[in-house]
């Protein structure tokens, strides 16, 4: 009985309070969204870093001189390593091709190169690109070799700048909990302030704490779920906006965002907007209203 | 039943006590009128009994337990065996009349088919039939003071306390009220009511107490007024 | 000064008129007891008198403007001209009693010197000095009625509306309220005091209307209660 | 009088409605430290568009077979031409060593390059970048040269992704605008709704809309002035830490904020908050209590 009345003072409250609700919702959604943006950011980058890092590939050019054997031998020995994910050899006319294909844009460069002046090389993905070090190593007594060259250098620019927009990301995240935080206490401090006359009756007539802030607290947390469902619509609406087509402002900085994370959103959003309303509100109303 | 032992209470911006080592004791099933000019803390004495405010020193007995040490946990469960009409009416704003009534039900755990059946006899009996589904806003002053008579007693409390609850009502409808308060002190419950209406305490001729400036004046077993 | 011309009001909610094709008229310098039932629509009668409800049917004109066809902008201006008491007080609940009273002399744009020499006045003469500096909520009943007493009246209206000014009196302070609205309706204003207080009624021997069910079922010149 | 009556109200009102008015300051610190943040992310993107844009040069790169005649007459023309800013000469010996030094990293692109392979040129820097054609149509009939390579070509993928981040950060900043407008409505709404019963008491006694509602309106204002210079603080604060030494998260991104900038932000900021709670106080009260 005493479930079904609190369960029924919910949506009678919900309904009743709607000024009330609906400042939680909005304040709710705003920093859900803002919250579930950053996380998604923070996400995202992650995944073009593995992409990155993915495509990453040792190069180990042969040198001028390299015999048939030499050749041979070499790629023996990278196709046994257990290191090496797959291989490929690419010979000085393909190195050409492709070095004319990348540089298309500096024609200054393109006539500089004499055709055959790349060295032929093999192409190395590692399973785990980490272990450039330790490749290297075991390729040092193998003869034929001119240089290794590990992209993950040449990439370190990338990188950092990724690791820059993670940093930013985690801290704008942090920075908005901490006012969803904020903003949902005041809110329903100021919810509690304007029952404050309510409360104080309810007492007076015989009801336990519980009985006051149940409702209250299921009342604070449907609303952090409702905020989060719109929060969720919200960045949904703004991947579509922000990605679609190709004239979307962040297609050309971002790869888009696979629906997997997109969807992990909503139980993430519902949990945090629901956890901390309710706390928030029990909080609240035991210390504001000494229930 | 009742009982309060060298009560002072001095609220923290008054410049003199509102009661002033107040004694007296209220046996079970009595009918005590309270009566004293304006501000003299005959509300002050309804709230030391609620556990609403703390006396300042003085132990105050209700139901054989004593409120002043009583442990915060435990408040809610005593004021349930206590009714109490507020000067005030103290109303929930945004429930109904029915509501405000099923309200003290619902917190002593009685379900909602015993609500239904007695909410709608009880709002009968103070005149409200048919009102029962207004707000507060939406009921005449004497109507709102008659919805918080209902909800004081629907839970048959051991002790009724009454603060001017005849205060907003004609004589005619105050008659009906007293009468009813009678009929709920025969079934065993200890009255205590405190009122300005000279009237009412002249017909009833019950134990008068009768307080000034916080002290106790007059203590009378079948008193009038003034 | 007060005329109301087959006036009808009905609630939104109410099942049936709350007042039923009321005619009355109201001179200037009147006194007037408004007496009833509990719910029989006395406070309906005020309300519609300071434009706080409209009525559903019928002409209100007070101070010889018709207030049913009032443009809203000239409200304000015309409520300064009635001092009212409300049956709820209707205090501002973070302001102090001082702060309360001087109100309705700063809306009327008087400075604070003359607020700060009248309203101390005006408050010990319904009883309140060195009160002043308490919120309602640091009041009695009793208390908070006369400093909503004193609001009334302190910006001398031509109009004082008083919806039971003493409901929470004893009878001593009653009658000191009393004799305050006697000797302001002896400078020429206009009171109606709705009242349920047989004792008052029957020794002021004013002009009494009895309304009953939303009607009009007496109007004596120099009446009795009941 | 009226008028100190209604500063005096403010102030007592400010004090007394103290969880209202930090509800109100919270709210419009954080949006408006949102909004801050993205007008100065635009700003600042803006910038280094501007410095990249000044850096962008213009290279004439001469034939194989060019005579120190026509190199005399080339380098004249472009002397007077009026388009040009800047102009540097760069012959075959400065130009591999730009070359090995910028592609340090790449020995086999660098050994594929033959000291001399690459050609002399004029680095051209124009007055304005995006008259770039023009200087070409008037350089199409001098002889000597070889191709003339605009870098601005090679920067667009740069361009496009600043114009991406620029586009974001004004997404971002109407959002958080219009979050504001809505969070301080929803604020000054429960404000309201928790002033009605005194509101309508005021309005019995005869008080005139204006009388009620200028305190209000003011005590938003002001409100809205405490939560900019906040907001300002805060924008400050996180200056300090996200660009402060070498490990601050934005410093591989962006460059440094100018103090000028930064001090826009308060006005701004100011103006912003005082006028969007001022306003939606107003028309709160207008259309909520029918005032
Ligand atoms: N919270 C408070 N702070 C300070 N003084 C208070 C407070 N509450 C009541 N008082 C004072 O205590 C005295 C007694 O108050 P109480 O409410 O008990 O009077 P009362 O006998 O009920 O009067 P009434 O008949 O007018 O209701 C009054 O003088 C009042 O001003
Ligand atoms: N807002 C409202 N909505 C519906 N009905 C209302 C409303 N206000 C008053 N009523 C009804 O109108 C009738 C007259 O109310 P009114 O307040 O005028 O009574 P009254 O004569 O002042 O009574 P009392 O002496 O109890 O104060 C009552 O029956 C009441 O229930
Ligand atoms: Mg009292
Ligand atoms: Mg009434």
């Amino acid at each position: 009985m005493r479930l079904k009345y609190v369960l029924n003072e919910v949506l009678v409250g919900l309904w009743r309070n709607v000024t009330m609700t609906i400042a939680m919702i909005i304040t709710l959604t705003v920093s859900l969204t803002m919250l579930g943006a950053s996380v998604l950011l923070y996400l995202q980058v992650d995944e073009m870093k593995d992409v990155h890092y993915g495509r990453i590939e040792v190069s180990v050019f042969l040198r001028d001189d390299v015999t048939d054997a030499q050749r041979t031998s070499l790629q023996a020995a990278l196709q046994r390593n257990p290191l090496v994910k797959s291989l490929t050899y690419e010979n000085r006319e393909q190195a050409y091709a492709r070095f004319q294909r990348i540089w298309s844009d500096s024609p200054v460069l393109v006539t500089a190169v004499r055709p055959g002046a790349l060295p032929e090389s093999f192409r190395v993905k590692l399973k785990d690109p980490e272990t450039y070090d330790k490749l290297a190593a075991q390729l040092k007594d193998q003869s034929g070799i001119g240089t290794i060259v590990d992209q993950r250098e040449l990439l370190s620019k990338v990188f950092a700048i990724f690791g820059s927009v993670q940093k930013l990301a985690l801290v704008i995240a942090v920075t908005m909990a901490v006012a969803a935080l904020l903003l949902v206490a005041n809110t329903i401090q100021v919810a509690a302030y304007s029952k404050r006359r309510e409360v104080a009756v309810m007492k007076l007539v015989g009801a336990s704490n519980w009985f006051v802030q149940a409702p209250f607290v299921l009342e604070a947390m449907a609303a952090g779920v409702i905020g989060s469902i719109v929060a969720f619509a919200a960045l949904y609406a703004g991947r579509s906006v922000l990605f679609g087509g190709p004239s979307g402002a962040l297609t050309t900085v971002l790869t888009p965002i696979p629906e997997g994370n997109m969807w992990l959103m909503l139980p993430l959003l519902a949990a945090v907007g629901a956890g901390v309303s309710g706390i928030t509100a029990w909080f609240t109303l035991r210390f504001y209203l000494r229930v | 039943m009742i009982a309060l032992e060298n009560v002072t209470k001095t609220y923290p911006k008054a410049s003199r006590p509102s009661l002033d080592a107040v004694t007296v004791g209220i046996e079970k099933g009595e009918f005590v009128f309270f009566i004293g000019p304006s501000g003299s803390g005959k509300s002050t004495f309804i709230k030391l009994l609620l556990h609403e405010v703390q006396p300042t020193s003085g132990r105050v007995v209700v139901n054989a337990k004593d409120v002043t040490t009583m442990r915060p946990w435990r408040i809610p469960h005593f004021r349930r065996s206590i009714g109490c009409v507020f000067q005030d009416f103290r109303l929930l704003p945004n429930r109904t009349a029915y509501e405000n009534v099923a309200f003290a039900l619902e917190v002593i755990g009685k379900t909602k088919a015993v609500a239904r059946r007695v909410v709608p006899e009880v709002l009968e009996l103070v005149g409200l039939g048919g009102k029962e589904h207004r707000y507060p806003h939406e009921l005449s002053g004497g109507e709102q003071q008659r919805v918080a008579v209902a909800r004081a007693f629907v839970n048959r409390p051991l002790i009724l306390l009454a603060d001017e609850p005849t205060g907003n009502l004609d004589p005619d409808t105050s008659i009906e009220i007293m009468r009813l308060l009678d009929r709920i002190n025969r079934t065993g419950t200890t009255v205590v009511m405190v009122t300005h209406d000279s009237n009412i305490v002249n017909q009833m001729r019950r134990r008068v107490i009768e307080i000034e400036s916080g002290r106790i004046v007059r203590d009378q077993a079948r008193g009038v007024y003034g």
